[in-house]
């Protein structure tokens, strides 16, 4: 057993320091640190920036464009993105369709998307999810029929981040409609200017449009658009999931918001003093700050496990649930060390007489929004409901 | 020992239940908080004519002679339905403070106007360092001929837009955190040499800051005794969090009974969600969460009027506690059993969630009322 | 609504408090303050003052030797118990079987085994859990089987407490074996000192024997002791479960627990200062009595629902939850005062070089015990699980 | 970075997991437990001649050379079978304790005995108003001629019965709470002015009280040098607590599979309760104390020997603090979990959580440990 890091390693890391500190653009990092949404434009340039440096696609291999670095150092470069607030790229492309394509898809696909998807030039949504089909997404209902070269594809997606965003979606649909719920899915790729699309926004509970409902009617998809064989999208969809795991913890943004804590906590009074010195306030933040630790080191447990050539079953669950829980205590906790000023709260949409500058100190801008928003952490990417349950018939046999 | 409503009492709460029943659907309400104002004056005036606006105040003053135990009848159906419109800020807060604090002619001149929905009030005391100390005031209040002349900074006054009358807490001897040297003073909205800053809150309500600059105003504007304004401000407020712990109490059985009716409809895998024993024991924590704040709402209410003054500040710090925790259990249970539906403006639940989410700040968040019990119990 | 107490309950109260003061035995307070189990001898002699008093039975109609208090008076009278640490009668006979015999059995009956109850001639124990049997009362197996005027019981009870102390037992016992679970169970009251009974203890994680196994082998048991129609045992059996409420909360005994928890935190140091002063420790009692004020003020509000004739359906179980778990945190915060002190242990039965003196202070003697054994607080009368599991269904129709 | 066992580190776990197997049945635990002694000479003597009490100490001395990490494989090892022998207070405070501050002479004398099973040890730090502050020690050694002359009291002395020798902390200057001015003496078990009060603990080990009466000792009983012994108590205490750390891993882990077994096992209402969602979430929290508990001890066992003492003191108390919160819930449920049965002294769940329940409070209890936390943090 052996903590420390390789002298290259701490080299890699410095590299990655510099990098972040000379190319990550100021008004992209202030939003990422103050837990705001990103915008388009705003992410998109970074993101060029990221694949000028040869960047951009961490868990991709080396021959698909990856950057070929051991998982010490995807550890690494993910931790000091989280220290510097610099935004990951958006998952949809990089992290979720990418590999089912250089897995699953065949040469065209490969040369056709894997390029765009790296230098950003489609912006990916996640069509899985339908208004019927929330947890048990197996039960999916939008159907694609067989037209000659292509797929009629009829039905309805909702909660698609970012799909107002995004040039091409990644859909689940049913292919045949008398087979078992997980038999008869395929996996289809689809631009989003094809007629017949419209996207309708959904506006959260932070007043935002960050979530879509995506509406099909009799739109035509090319056959050749599919991933692998008709009705085994399934399996592809599992990969994607099972794939979904790096850096699900995110135990480095979590350091950084314990940083914030501490440097608003400073600065707020209670009391007559400081509240950063209130034992009820530093109870709750230690305890935060324990747990955040642990998790830490279970994900590097589990790297290590990984990098020793182990396999995991459902341990990834535990960083989903303990990171989103984490991630939820201390936006709560931000909003509770700005008293009062936690609540005024404007969405940043336009609409008369709203307010563009938070009327409390600088760093009160940003914490209820990402609170709000957060409260989905628990919810998406599989509920931690449904993750103990994973847990519990995977790990534990009950 | 009876915790049953008489039948005036019974009688208060239908007309209240059948108000927000009439006019608060969660569509009317969602489109009221997103309308400039953030309320309705016809509602306001509606509440006036039912005569809820007098509910607390003296017959004297052409009010009903009810007490803590009518506001927290009305707050808590209020507090079902989100209701919008500034009854805690001028009725409880300003109205409080008028009748507890200000001289005959004040009275004379305020109470009336506000029983019969012409005047609003709204109370302004927090600064940008107090966080929940009432007694940390730095807005300073000088002697100036006549009267006074006011400097600094007033932070997240609920109804500050729409009030006429902003009550003002100012230092006018001692230093910030004094207890002793705060007096209060009633300002005219629009006043010169007080800018307002307007905005929202979470919550769906407006707010403003006041920063006021050489703001002069008369003898008259002094409510009550030059710098011994702060138990009454301590008085007032304890009132206003018993009126919050039963708003809060509405608000929480309305989002149990929602999210309760959701989870018997939605559907997964092939079965309603509530049939999953871990969302069946969830939703009973919430009930019961419910249910202890409001054995302590009903209890602070019954409370509020003893003399005994170390007894009745250990019932509000208690209750207020207990509602804190109950709230922002229930608020972030009830998003997180809705799943996605949950998340979205367009489903009432979120407004549970964001509201109850700011009264477990109002007048102080579950930590500070429990640290002040234990001062209280120590 | 309405807080205060009338001039006759408060004159009660005084005639309450003044007879504890003078006729509780310094040596049975003591035991019930400490938390330690209660001595038979100790128990009875008790008992026969409170009956002496006419107080045995404060639930039981007037007709029977009850006390004809009001709800009022009945809280009152817990109240004062519970912060004189004085016991209150074991429940078995006064709680559990008293009510079933004047409600269900016949006059023969009542005659027999009432005034033995008031007087504390039989101590009772109670014969309803079996090992297979649970929180899954109805499956029980112990049969009876009409031989004349007698039924012969074959069986196993199990957790039964104070048995090796008992005179009497009420029983479940299944006599219709052909008959759905519920149906084709009787009720029977049976002398411990029948042939073929035998009585097996089970020593706790304290160490202790309050818990016993009791087999019956053709134990032969009159006809006449049947309460009831025969196979219709389960009803009285239900009825004995839902009368089991009155102080489920032990409200007033968790409040002079928090007197003791007090006491403790001021004369123990930490870092050089009173315990009590601990910014940490007084925010978990601070915690805790803020719950058991709730909790307080909840039963009380049932009980005002119960004097204006209100009916409650599964409200009851809220306060065995919620007053179990404030015992648990109370006795576990206790444990936590004392320190190191808090892990020296050692029980009362007999071995060689057993101390009887706890090595630290003398509080120190008593809260590892009860700790030890208030972890079944959540576990019998219905599990906290299945009292949740009743409130769902019968409170929130899930 | 690397978590994984050396070869020899795997070795020496097969060698620790064979012992646990073969000598401690939950049966044959629960009998030594109940013994005079509480725990088995034969099986000292087996730990001694497969060189596990020799495992920590330097080779020169006749050790193997073990660090922090081969400690926590064998202490994981043994809590996993509740290992009832004094390995942690002879041989990591103990021995510890002579290592760091002893003279040549003194670890000559004791070192290889206590290597050779021959010689056990005790640490008396505690006393009746130090609570968990190693540096409140109001226990007095004066000078006295050559030697000193020792009064006070010391408590709860784990396997202050069967140690020959008590390694006590006096203060020979200073008053309680200095850290500057504590000293250690080496005293013979049975010296004379040294009273032993011996009683069980709840976790079924033994423990004794000291009463120090003019207790005469000579100058070769001072370990270390005079009135320096705080960071070598401090830095001692730190190891045994990555050891308890380890413990409570191993016995949590036991625990929980235990516990599992059970669940899938017992049947209530015609299926497993092992098949209801909540019991089912329940095990899956107690296993991610548990994993969460792991990830914390193998840190500590890694950062155990860093030289920076700011963040080898901050892992000390994360872990501590973690795995205390982690016992008081894993042993909690797992008696939970098992209903009536658990509450049997019968059973070997009731065993594991009384040990979980003291180890939690040993060196410092979960409240002391986040606090220490929060200071190294600020």
């Amino acid at each position: 057993m052996d903590l420390s890091f390789s002298k290259e390693d701490l080299a890699f890391r410095d590299e990655v320091r510099e990098f972040l500190q000379n190319s990550l653009p100021p008004d992209v990092k202030d939003r990422c640190d103050r837990g705001l949404h990103p915008t388009r434009e705003g992410q998109i340039r970074w993101q060029k920036i990221l694949h000028e440096k040869g960047w951009m696609a961490p868990n991709w291999p080396k021959e698909y464009g990856g950057t070929g670095w051991s998982i010490t150092q995807k550890y690494i470069a993910a931790h000091e993105f989280g220290q510097a607030s610099a935004p990951i790229a958006t998952p949809f492309g990089v992290s979720m369709v990418g590999p089912v394509i250089y897995t699953f898809g065949n040469q065209e696909q490969k040369d056709q998307y894997l390029p765009r998807i790296l230098a950003s030039e489609d912006w990916w949504c996640q069509g899985y999810s339908e208004p019927g089909s929330g947890s048990d997404l197996a039960s999916l209902q939008t159907k694609a029929v067989r037209d000659g070269d292509d797929y009629i594809v009829n039905g309805q997606k909702i909660w698609t981040s970012y799909a107002h965003y995004a040039d091409m979606i990644f859909c689940l649909v049913r292919t045949d409609p008398k087979a078992k719920q997980q038999e008869g899915i395929s996996f289809l790729l689809i631009d989003m200017k094809t007629p017949g699309i419209t996207v309708k926004p959904i506006y959260g509970i932070d007043k935002e449009n960050s979530l879509n409902e995506v509406f099909f009617e009799d739109v035509r998809v090319p056959v050749k658009n599919r991933i692998g064989e008709e009705n085994k999208g399934w399996t592809y969809a599992k990969f994607l999931l099972g794939n979904e795991r790096t850096g699900i913890a995110r135990v480095a943004r979590s350091k950084r918001q314990v940083v914030r804590v501490r440097e608003i906590a400073a600065a707020e009074m209670s009391g007559g003093r400081p509240l950063i010195e209130d034992p009820d306030f530093i109870a709750k933040l230690t305890r935060i700050e324990v747990d955040l630790m642990a998790l830490e080191y279970t994900e590097l447990r589990m790297l290590s496990m990984l990098a020793n050539g182990k396999k995991l079953s459902a341990e990834p669950s535990l960083l989903k649930i303990r990171g989103t829980e984490i991630q939820q205590r201390l936006t709560e906790l931000m909003v509770e060390s700005l008293g009062m000023y936690g609540a005024p709260y404007e969405p940043e949409r336009d609409y008369a007489g709203r307010n563009d500058i938070h009327p409390g100190p600088d760093y009160a801008h940003g914490p209820m929004a990402e609170h709000l928003y957060l409260r989905a952490a628990t919810i998406y990417g599989g509920s931690n409901e449904i993750q103990r349950n994973i847990v519990s018939k995977m790990v534990l046999g009950l | 020992m009876d915790f049953e409503l008489s039948d005036e009492q019974g009688m208060l709460k239908d007309s209240v239940e059948r108000f927000v029943k009439d006019n608060y659907s969660s569509e009317a309400r969602a489109k009221l908080a997103d309308s400039e104002a953030g309320f309705s004056e016809d509602h306001w005036k509606m509440m006036a004519e039912l005569g809820w606006l007098g509910m607390p105040f003296a017959e004297e003053v052409g009010g009903f002679g009810g007490g803590a135990v009518e506001t927290a009848i009305m707050m808590e159906c209020m507090g079902r339905g989100l209701v919008l419109e500034p009854f805690l800020a001028t009725v409880i807060l300003g109205g409080g403070l008028v009748t507890e604090a200000g001289s005959a002619d004040q009275i004379e001149a305020i109470i009336p106007a506000v029983i019969e929905g012409n005047m609003k009030l709204a109370f302004a005391y927090a600064e940008p360092k107090s966080r929940f100390d009432l007694n940390n005031v730095e807005t300073t209040a000088s002697k100036s001929g006549d009267g006074y002349v006011l400097n600094g900074h007033k932070s997240v006054v609920y109804h500050g837009t729409a009030a006429d009358k902003i009550i003002v807490s100012a230092r006018t001897s001692g230093n910030a955190m004094d207890e002793d040297g705060i007096s209060l003073f009633l300002v005219d909205n629009g006043a010169s040499g007080l800018t307002r800053r307007d905005y929202r809150t979470v919550d769906g309500q407006r707010a403003a800051d006041f920063t006021l600059e050489n703001l002069k105003v008369g003898a008259d504007a002094l409510l009550g005794v030059e710098g011994k304004a702060y138990p009454v401000i301590e008085k007032v407020v304890e009132r206003a969090i018993g009126a919050l712990c039963a708003e809060a109490v509405g608000a929480m059985q309305q989002a149990n009974e929602i999210t309760n009716e959701y989870i018997k409809e939605r559907k997964q895998f092939g079965v309603p969600i509530g049939k999953f024993q871990v969302l069946q024991h969830r939703m009973v924590d919430m009930y019961m969460e419910a249910e202890q704040s409001k054995s302590m709402s009903d209890m602070v209410a019954m409370k509020l009027s003893l003399e005994d003054e170390k007894e009745r500040k250990r019932a509000v710090a208690a209750a207020k506690a207990q509602v804190g925790k109950a709230a922002k259990f229930v608020g972030q249970q009830s998003i997180q059993l809705h799943g996605g539906m949950g998340m979205t403006d367009e489903y009432s639940i979120g407004h549970y969630f964001k509201r109850l989410t700011t009264i477990e700040m109002l007048f102080g968040n579950t930590d500070y009322h429990f640290k002040k019990f234990a001062e209280l119990s120590a």
